[in-house]
């Protein structure tokens, strides 16, 4: 069968209606839904809501730490473990929306509004010092925030080519 | 009058004789030849394993059994089939139960007709069935920088093969038509997590797609019922559970899942992103960690090798700890990205042995030691990059013929 | 403090509530994305199917329940594999209970050295893994002068195909020394019928194995468990399984199985024994026996093919009762002695329709009609020679899309 | 592996003791274990163990009928059934010890004496026609009773080679 060929015409055209709950914003801001809130509804809700999980202070307890570790990504001792967060290893704003909105609070997944979660990503980054002010934080202005590891990724270079193996292996 | 049933019993039925994991207790006659057995149709027409198999799928504790991870018990493997009942699961979210019959896939993004498809519609398109291994990129993640798990479950078991059966995606996107300029692919799971990857445009045209079939029968719920994605040879976390939506667009989306996880932070601060293709790996399964070999003499060394790329196209075993290597036997068919079972024929002297295993497969890659990986990786932290640990693994056997798991390189 | 984890459910759990055969009921969230699912762990370690699937084997009604037969339901299977679970069974004894720790094999007769094994030992020895299919001789018994039972269930049920697991007989043979002129091995089981059948010794000695796993794990108690033969492209009744006992001797022994039944009477009066193989057949599975399409349009026409003399070569189909045929695509791996399955994209038209699928195997042997088999072995009576059915099936579809068994050549 | 090479000297000698109780005679006698019986002895386990299933007349039930038959397998009627007994269809009278001795009766297989499957077994072919004096059967005699179906057996002349396909096929 030329899969380019034929249609079936099975399924049913999907609407706008069908589409419109549908939440995932690309990092450069499309996707996002429309809506805003504050730093200080972030709060609010994140005390009521998250810190039971991600502590009080962001520090975590049943959910991942949420801020701090920045400096600690470059590291190659094997005792020290690296402090990997939102803030310090995120590489994106938008990300923080579209998790927080589909899958948090982690017993109540996707019960937030937008206007909710805009609050909640603005306090996070916020508490991470990664927004400064205390300005809405939008549909609109999400995407514009440059998070401190935006430029932490590389692209995959493998298959890695390896230097030959030790001629004398030992027990380590 | 028709005689009676004699039914010569060890242990009678009772609420105490609860039988392990996926069995039904039955009674246990002394003499099996001299009483009628279990009558057929008594299970209801879906059999049970015996009551006397008891390896079971193991969790790894992390801090929820909601978002969690459970292991194949690999050291009781045979053939290259993993039963369904013991394919490994990392699940985010717990596993869904989700009804079929209103279950629904959304496609839409840059299409040309935004579509809606039932679970009937999915199974009417044409089908291809595969043979191939999941294997998670987290596999092993705790032997980085000390082994740690004792057995070659906790090591090695978040990998798994079956028959897969569904849709290719291309057929699905040529139905909706993509749009030029499309590049990637969100697939996402109707889960409580939600999970969702970027799945580059090409790769799901070329070989992805779509199962409800699992070993000839529906996927299991923990595999995604009544639908997952498959990416032949990419990490296990692309193979989204639960689909229900999939939306194309120019650019990668940054989810949560391949930014914050399943990204390879290396010491120089940087960490290497969509890292997806599962590079050629083996393990000996037996003998390994925890087991006690009784006494010298014949043991078939037997594992499995895989890889992402391709066949595996030799497997080579050492029983001194890397110097000298002896191939081993290849079960057919060696099939592409689908795990391949070794044997290898060892008599042991009782003296002490470390056993490895070695892959090749198809483009020439040799599985490299831990030595040779950390070289190149590092070792950012206790468990350095995370992920795609695809080293050499060695067990000691002590003169007591006790087996262990050691970082011998 | 930590929110309550609230369950949105539709189907509160009770004792009503209960689950098809081979699953479990958990309860069903409106919305699976609203709410934790299952937490791993919580089906003791060995998961099972969806408790939306339901298909099942089902028994044909025998005099009694120990000596009966329940087929695989094939119009719900995909890929090659049959789940473990619904792998068919035929029974003279009912299922057997057998501990695998005091279990034995004995080997004597014209050997050189009479031994027992334990399962520890059987297991100890070199192993083979072979993907192939078992299938009873009467499958089909009831369609040789009328079609009969409805579903391709009813008529070809006693077919499956799993990976299989265990020791070559020729390993354990050389063990204990073939002594000259020993020619025959008698294999028994150790379930309440003993059962028996006559193995010449040069099939043994050239691919005949002790499985012990079945699909990754042991074999089901109703596959034999803890030890069954397969007896690759022999008759299903040679399989014996829960096999406790071989004798080697230079005749065959005449059992009741080999004389009594299995044996294929002719019009003449003469009946053929030891008609071991199992010839090249295929069928339609789907759409297939009380199934209904939906209207017009695209079908894929899917089914398999199998020999026990090797590969199946090719498949055809045909939609107009073996008019004319055209190719079907054959899906990798082509294994010898194993399923294949095929697929043949069909558009249907609405109007009354005779599908069939004809086979060839490596050896060029063609699938023949009904009326070609029937010319040959004649019809001693309502089920014929009984066994051995191998003829091309024909599926009507009427012009409401309804599917029936017909006989059409 | 050589298979023919290797001896892993697995598993343990199977004694004479170990093997005492297995029971499978072949064709010509031999494995018969010692014993006798008598059509008289046979008729009475016969009415107590067997016809229950098997009838009072040996001609069926829960289990399979007996005797009678001969002279019905030849036949190219679809309508007319064959009757396949121990009778009319058996070749050899060591199968119907053997089967006898292991499978029956149905509910507590395994239980008769070998002097008591020697009995049933003069009885059934006995009232079969087959046996016709009164004398005991024995291990030594068992095996040269001629069954009238003796000849009835062919080999497999497999794969067979068919004539071509009906060309104008139809509904039957
Ligand atoms: C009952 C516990 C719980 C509550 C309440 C909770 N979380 Fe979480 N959160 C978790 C867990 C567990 C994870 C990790 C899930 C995983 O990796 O599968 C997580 C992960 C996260 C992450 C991703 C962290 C990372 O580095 O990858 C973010 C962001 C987050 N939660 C935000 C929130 C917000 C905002 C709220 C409140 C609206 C919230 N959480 C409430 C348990 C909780
Ligand atoms: C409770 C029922 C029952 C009783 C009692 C019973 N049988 Fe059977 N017998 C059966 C069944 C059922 C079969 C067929 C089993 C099968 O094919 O798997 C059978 C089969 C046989 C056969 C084989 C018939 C053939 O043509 O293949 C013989 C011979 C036989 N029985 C003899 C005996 C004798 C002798 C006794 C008493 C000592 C006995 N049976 C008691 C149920 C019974
Ligand atoms: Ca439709
Ligand atoms: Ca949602
Ligand atoms: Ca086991
Ligand atoms: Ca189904
Ligand atoms: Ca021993
Ligand atoms: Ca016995
Ligand atoms: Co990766
Ligand atoms: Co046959």
């Amino acid at each position: 069968i030329s899969a380019d060929a034929i249609h079936y015409n099975f399924g049913e055209p999907a609407s706008a209606n069908d589409l419109k709950d549908f939440v995932s914003p690309l990092p450069d801001g499309r996707g996002l839904p429309a809506g805003s809130g504050t730093i200080a509804h972030g709060k609010q809700i994140y005390e009521e809501k998250c810190a039971s999980c991600h502590g009080q202070k962001l520090e975590g307890g049943l959910g991942d730490r949420l801020i701090g570790g920045r400096g600690t990504l470059v590291n190659d001792d094997p005792k020290k473990a690296p402090i990997k967060t939102v803030e310090s290893y995120w590489p994106y704003a938008t990300t923080l929306f579209d998790y927080i909105k589909r899958a948090m609070p982690f017993y109540s997944p996707g019960s937030l509004t937008n206007d909710e979660v805009y609050s909640l990503a603005g306090y996070i980054l916020s508490q991470g010092n990664i927004i400064k002010n205390n300005d809405p934080i939008t549909s609109e202005n999400l995407a514009k925030i440059l998070m401190p590891n935006r430029d932490g990724f590389i692209p995959d270079h493998r298959p890695e080519h390896f230097k030959p193996a030790d001629k004398n292996p030992q027990l380590r | 009058g028709v005689a009676g049933m004699a039914l010569a019993q060890t242990t009678p039925p009772s609420p105490e004789n609860k039988a392990p994991a996926g069995a039904v207790w039955r009674p246990v006659p002394e003499d099996a030849t001299k009483t009628q057995g279990v009558a057929i149709g008594e299970d209801g027409g879906y059999g049970t394993r015996s009551q006397f198999e008891t390896e079971v799928r193991w969790r790894f504790t992390t801090k929820t059994p909601f978002s969690s991870w459970s292991m194949t018990p690999l050291e009781h493997g045979v053939g290259i089939i993993t039963p369904s009942g013991l394919h490994f699961e990392r699940d985010h979210g717990g596993i869904a139960t989700i009804d079929p019959a209103t279950h629904k896939l959304f496609v839409h993004g840059m299409v040309k007709q935004p579509k809606k498809f039932s679970m009937s519609d999915v199974k009417r398109f044409p089908s291809i069935s595969r043979i191939h291994f999941i294997e998670c990129s987290g596999n092993g993640l705790t032997e980085w920088s000390k082994p740690t798990l004792k057995t070659v479950q906790g090591t090695h078991g978040l990998v798994s093969t079956s028959e897969w059966t569904g849709v290719p995606l291309s057929i699905i996107l040529n139905e909706v038509g993509v749009r030029t300029g499309a590049k990637w692919l969100l697939v996402e799971g109707g889960d409580a997590s939600v999970m969702t990857r970027s799945i580059p445009l090409e790769k799901a045209m070329k070989d992805c797609f779509l199962a409800y079939g699992q070993n000839g029968e529906a996927i299991r719920p923990e595999q995604g019922y009544p639908l997952r994605l498959i990416v032949p040879g990419y990490e296990g976390n692309t193979h989204i559970k639960w689909v229900r939506r999939i939306e194309l667009a120019d650019m990668p989306f940054m989810t949560r899942e391949e930014t914050s996880k399943y990204t390879d932070l290396l010491p120089n601060g940087k960490a290497v992103q969509f890292s997806m293709i599962m590079e050629a790996k083996s393990v000996i399964t037996r003998p390994s960690g925890e087991m006690v070999l009784p006494g010298r003499g014949f043991y078939e060394i037997t594992g499995m090798a895989w890889s992402g790329r391709g066949r595996i196209k030799r497997v080579d075993v050492s029983t001194d700890g890397g110097r000298t290597w002896k191939p081993a036997q290849l079960q057919d068919p060696i099939l592409p990205v689908c795990q391949t079972r070794f044997r290898y024929p060892w008599v042991w002297n009782g003296k002490e042995a470390i056993l490895q295993s070695r892959c090749v497969d198809e483009t020439g890659y040799v599985q490299p030691t831990l030595g040779q990986l950390i070289d190149i990786r590092g070792l950012n932290g206790p468990i350095g990059s995370v992920y795609h640990l695809n080293a050499i693994q060695s067990w000691k056997v002590d003169t007591e013929g006790r087996v262990s798991n050691v970082h011998y390189y």
